[in-house]
């Protein structure tokens, strides 16, 4: 199969996944954990940047998946607490489980950069899911005797929907560009993070009530964006920039010239 | 050695050697006639025409920028004019202007807006009468950076009273020294003031110094736009405050100011992809649109940072928040942006 | 003992109790007819119109909510119905309702907007047609919160179609008990809903139970927003995840928790205001609107700092998120209010 | 003279100061100083809450004097320096006048808390100056053919404005109402701080170039919002209220009664 039709795929299947479990055994059977991983490994061949695609598209759709998990399996330290994103236990706000472990050391090296990276990527299609639910739904709302999206508060709430899914966006490409570089993954993770809270925020409050409503299906989409920026998000992550020092700082955003 | 290496080591040794000292808003007012023919004889001007591109020329401006070099004598002939008269110029235009932008020598400053217009460029007045092979250009103009000491102007002017006011409107280019021109500075909240109103009585401009198609500027200008919002000045204005930031900054700062690094990694690569863009031959509108929002907001959060760590020099905060009131002004203002921005954002998900 | 105080002690020990587990949003998600009839017992409810006034208002709810008690069941009752009643309800009206208001045990929900309307209140569409000794409502009603087990219901209906929108509207109290009505939860992002659609088939609604004037809703009900919008459950929706913040925090976050508390000094003085002038007789619909739009975002700002602070727990903070969208819908959008606001800027300087 | 005269009057005769010595030296010979402070003592009469109307008085109009430095002489500690405001030596971005020590206490008790409170009300009244300029502009400047108010992005702006300035005014009132607090009077100040911040950006956006000539006299207002804010303001004064607890800290908003 083409990427696309990977995408296509991926989306069109987990779509009709009726919980998490199922969820996680549909991505598994489907063998796009094998997406990214070299032929000669037993893989499916295809870069990163691929896998990216698939994840990016299947939460565009308002839909979970361990992918990331399955590419990269992580612990990691959230909050004080040591955490494994889709394993047993407890359930984030998204209805997504995790696991608390009594104790464990977080991952490091090579397979938390990709995480990262992957989890960016995550988010990314989250927040675009969202930015284009909002701007699809302000163009065709009317209130007032209009389309909403002619008020220019309603309009400017679009264009930041819109500028911080593009944001991170360009973050999570520069990770992708650069994808041995932890920092640059840190930082793509960070903008996400902090993009998917703007997002979730802004796309709620054009959509009105109607966008509390499960029938809306905006929540499956807001809910996640709130669950990932946690896991975890700027919170955990920005500090560890905060003292690159300059030329180390600068040398991130030039990326890989 | 890359591109960016070779550019890095030029400044630093300029910077060592006492050529200019580092300042915020640099590309604005930091206006320094003999570092643009330093930056010329280099040939560091005009790489956008010369063969080179538009993904060079980032990153040769994100480095001036990052060291806050003094680049405003000549940045508005680099980023717009230049481009635009060596794509619609004719061959007297460009052959009178290029060879002197390149070196330095040519300095532009913009007549666009005009006193009560605001953001609204459609509703220019300045008129333009056709007179024996050319144009007599008549009217005000206003918030002209460095018109005062610039050799030449862009000028919008209405050629035509016919229409819809987005038609009849021409580009022109004309010397500061033709008669008629008078060139006045605006104090502001710095003091003298880069600001400029530019009064144009009668003004003789040839036909060859008219830029593109008579009775199309307003497309022209619209299409501009996109190369004067794009650039890396929407996000590094405050950069060398930032520079500082990072330098003070302890264990308390690190969550603060590693957001915006993570945020300036993300939009540099957004003013890359700009950069990319143009280089195929589109003008980005609304990229460039999003990265001058975002941009403008990161420079004022930069200011808002510094504040917040003790041991930023109070001087450098000071001059990058007198500079902030005009990070969103120029070439279009937040609301305007947004509109352009929303508009994208429909267009695709339409 | 302070009116204060003596609320506090009472609140303290019914939590101590177990009467009630705090919680945010507890105004609007906090449903416990037992707790608003024990409320009742205490004379608590009806404190404006029973001879106390806003002010006494004001610190009762201030510490309930700071409680995070359930308070939702009789919130719309004692805040404007209630208050509505005794201003503009025939004696019938307020004989039949205002004691049961006050024993917690008359509920009320609002009939205000429509499919499709929006915030654009005075597209109601929903008919009442004239008949003998009263009217017949026929009409759709939504977000109507807890209408599924109110009593009774506001409803604002068209009396008259031939006058510009804004006029032939009116308000009706009905008992959710009457034939033809039908209420309906809508599943939310959390589960089962407070929001419901409430159908209205010719419900009979006699004379006696108009409020007010006839035709006179708009006016009415505008009136009303400076009490729907200028209390204290603007900003405190969130406030016992403040609270588990404050107790979370350490030195590293003051800072960030520190400038809540600056804030929610200042806009609980601001909630002290409006009740001030409500107790005067005014209806102070600019500072209610500016209470709003700041407190609604205190709201949201208090979640982002709890989730930077490490120790607060989850699903606290998951609990104020899931009630996050609402904040800003309760009373009119953000973009209504910025307009109400900046009327109120203009004209008090013109 | 009542109050509203010696308003008036302040406003009008520094409004005639030639620079900022000659400000402190009006200032001074009016004797305004001498408001609140009891006639026993040689003082004027009238309550802090005078002298803080007369300091907002002269804020509002883009003025400045050291007004409350005669009534409440500090030392303060001012990002790691110790500072005299209205001391001989350097100039704060508005042209005011500071002093920095090369060591000193920094003041402390009652005298402290009625500076904050005053300078509280020095940045209410730079609030307000600002914020009702940008009303009137934003009422009276056409563009694309109608009052700039009429767009709701502009309208959205003056709300800001206004309502930053009315926060921080009910943040005073609080101070004013339980002057011998140290922490409402923190709560205050660290509030107007932030207001008057935002009032400078708003104020600046709504009005556009014009707003930052020399003119149009609106940077008389901005410069000095920028310079008060700083002296010491919410950077230093938030963490001392961010470990009150929550006892203490609700206690503080309930105010006097």
């Amino acid at each position: 199969m083409s990427l696309p039709d990977v995408e296509e795929a991926a989306v069109k299947v987990l779509g009709a996944a009726v919980d998490m479990r199922d969820a996680a055994r549909i991505t598994l059977d489907q063998g796009w954990h094998l997406l990214g991983v070299p032929e000669s490994e037993g893989g499916m061949g295809g870069t990163l940047a691929d896998v990216a695609g698939v994840v990016r598209a299947i939460s565009a759709a308002g839909l979970s998946s361990p992918l990331p998990e399955l590419h990269a399996p992580v612990v990691l330290a959230v909050a004080n607490r040591v955490v494994v994103p889709w394993g047993d236990g407890e359930e984030n706000i998204a209805g997504e489980p995790y696991a608390v472990l009594a104790s464990g050391s977080p991952s490091t090296g090579a397979t938390l950069t990709r995480w990262r990276i992957l989890h960016a990527a995550r988010l990314v299609g989250g927040c675009q899911g969202a930015a284009s639910r909002t701007a699809a739904y302000a163009a065709t709302r009317a209130q007032f005797g209009r389309p909403i999206a002619r008020f220019q508060a309603v309009s400017a709430l679009v264009a930041e929907a819109h500028a911080q899914s593009v944001l991170a966006a360009a973050g999570l490409e520069a990770a992708l560009a650069d994808p041995g570089n932890d920092f640059v993954a840190i930082a793509a993770l960070a903008t996400a993070s902090r993009a998917g809270g703007v997002v979730a925020r802004v796309a709620h409050q054009v959509h009105g009530a109607i966008g509390i409503t499960r029938e809306l299906g905006l929540e499956r989409l807001t809910r996640r964006l709130w669950a990932w920026r946690d896991l975890p998000g700027e919170a955990e992550l920005e500090p560890l920039l905060g003292l690159l020092g300059e030329q180390r700082a600068w040398t991130l955003g030039a990326g890989d010239e | 050695m890359t591109w960016r290496e070779q550019v890095r080591e030029q400044v630093d040794a300029w910077r060592r050697d006492g050529v200019f000292t580092p300042r915020s808003d640099s590309w604005l007012t930091g206006y320094d006639e003999d570092f643009s023919r330093r930056l010329g004889a280099r040939g560091w001007i005009g790489l956008t025409w010369r063969g080179r591109g538009f993904l060079d020329r980032f990153v040769l401006t994100e480095e001036l920028l990052r060291a806050g070099a003094p680049v405003a004598a000549h940045w508005i002939a680099d980023r717009q004019i230049g481009p635009a008269v060596a794509r619609l110029g004719s061959a007297k235009l460009k052959a009178g202007l290029l060879p002197g932008i390149e070196a330095g020598e040519v300095r532009f400053c913009l007549g666009m807006s005009e006193p009560d217009a605001g953001s609204d460029l459609a509703s220019v007045r300045t008129r333009a009468r056709r007179t024996d092979g050319g144009w007599l250009l008549e009217g005000q103009k206003v918030w002209s950076s460095h018109a005062h000491r610039a050799t030449h102007a862009y000028v919008l002017a209405r050629t035509s009273t016919e229409e819809h006011k987005h038609q009849g409107l021409t580009e022109f280019v004309l010397d500061m020294t033709s008669p008629g021109v008078t060139a006045r500075q605006i104090p502001d909240l710095r003091g003298p003031g880069h600001f400029c109103e530019v009064f144009l009585d009668d003004v003789f401009v040839p036909d060859w110094a008219v830029l593109g198609t008579v009775g199309d500027g307003w497309r022209q200008v619209t299409g501009q736009l996109a190369f004067e919002r794009g650039g890396p000045e929407r996000v590094l204005s405050t950069y060398p405050l930032l520079a500082l930031t990072m330098a003070a900054a302890g264990p308390a700062d690190a969550g603060r100011v590693g957001e915006l690094v993570a945020r300036l990694t993300a939009l540099r690569r957004l003013g890359k992809q700009v950069a990319a863009r143009m280089d195929g031959g589109e003008a980005p509108i609304g990229p460039a649109a999003t990265l001058k929002m975002l941009g403008n907001r990161f420079e004022v959060d930069v200011i808002e940072a510094a504040r917040a760590v003790p041991g930023v020099p109070r001087a450098a905060i000071d001059e990058a928040l007198l500079a902030s009131p005009g990070f969103s002004l120029r070439g279009g203002t937040t609301e305007v942006l947004g509109v352009v921005i929303a508009r994208e954002a429909m267009g695709a998900v339409a």
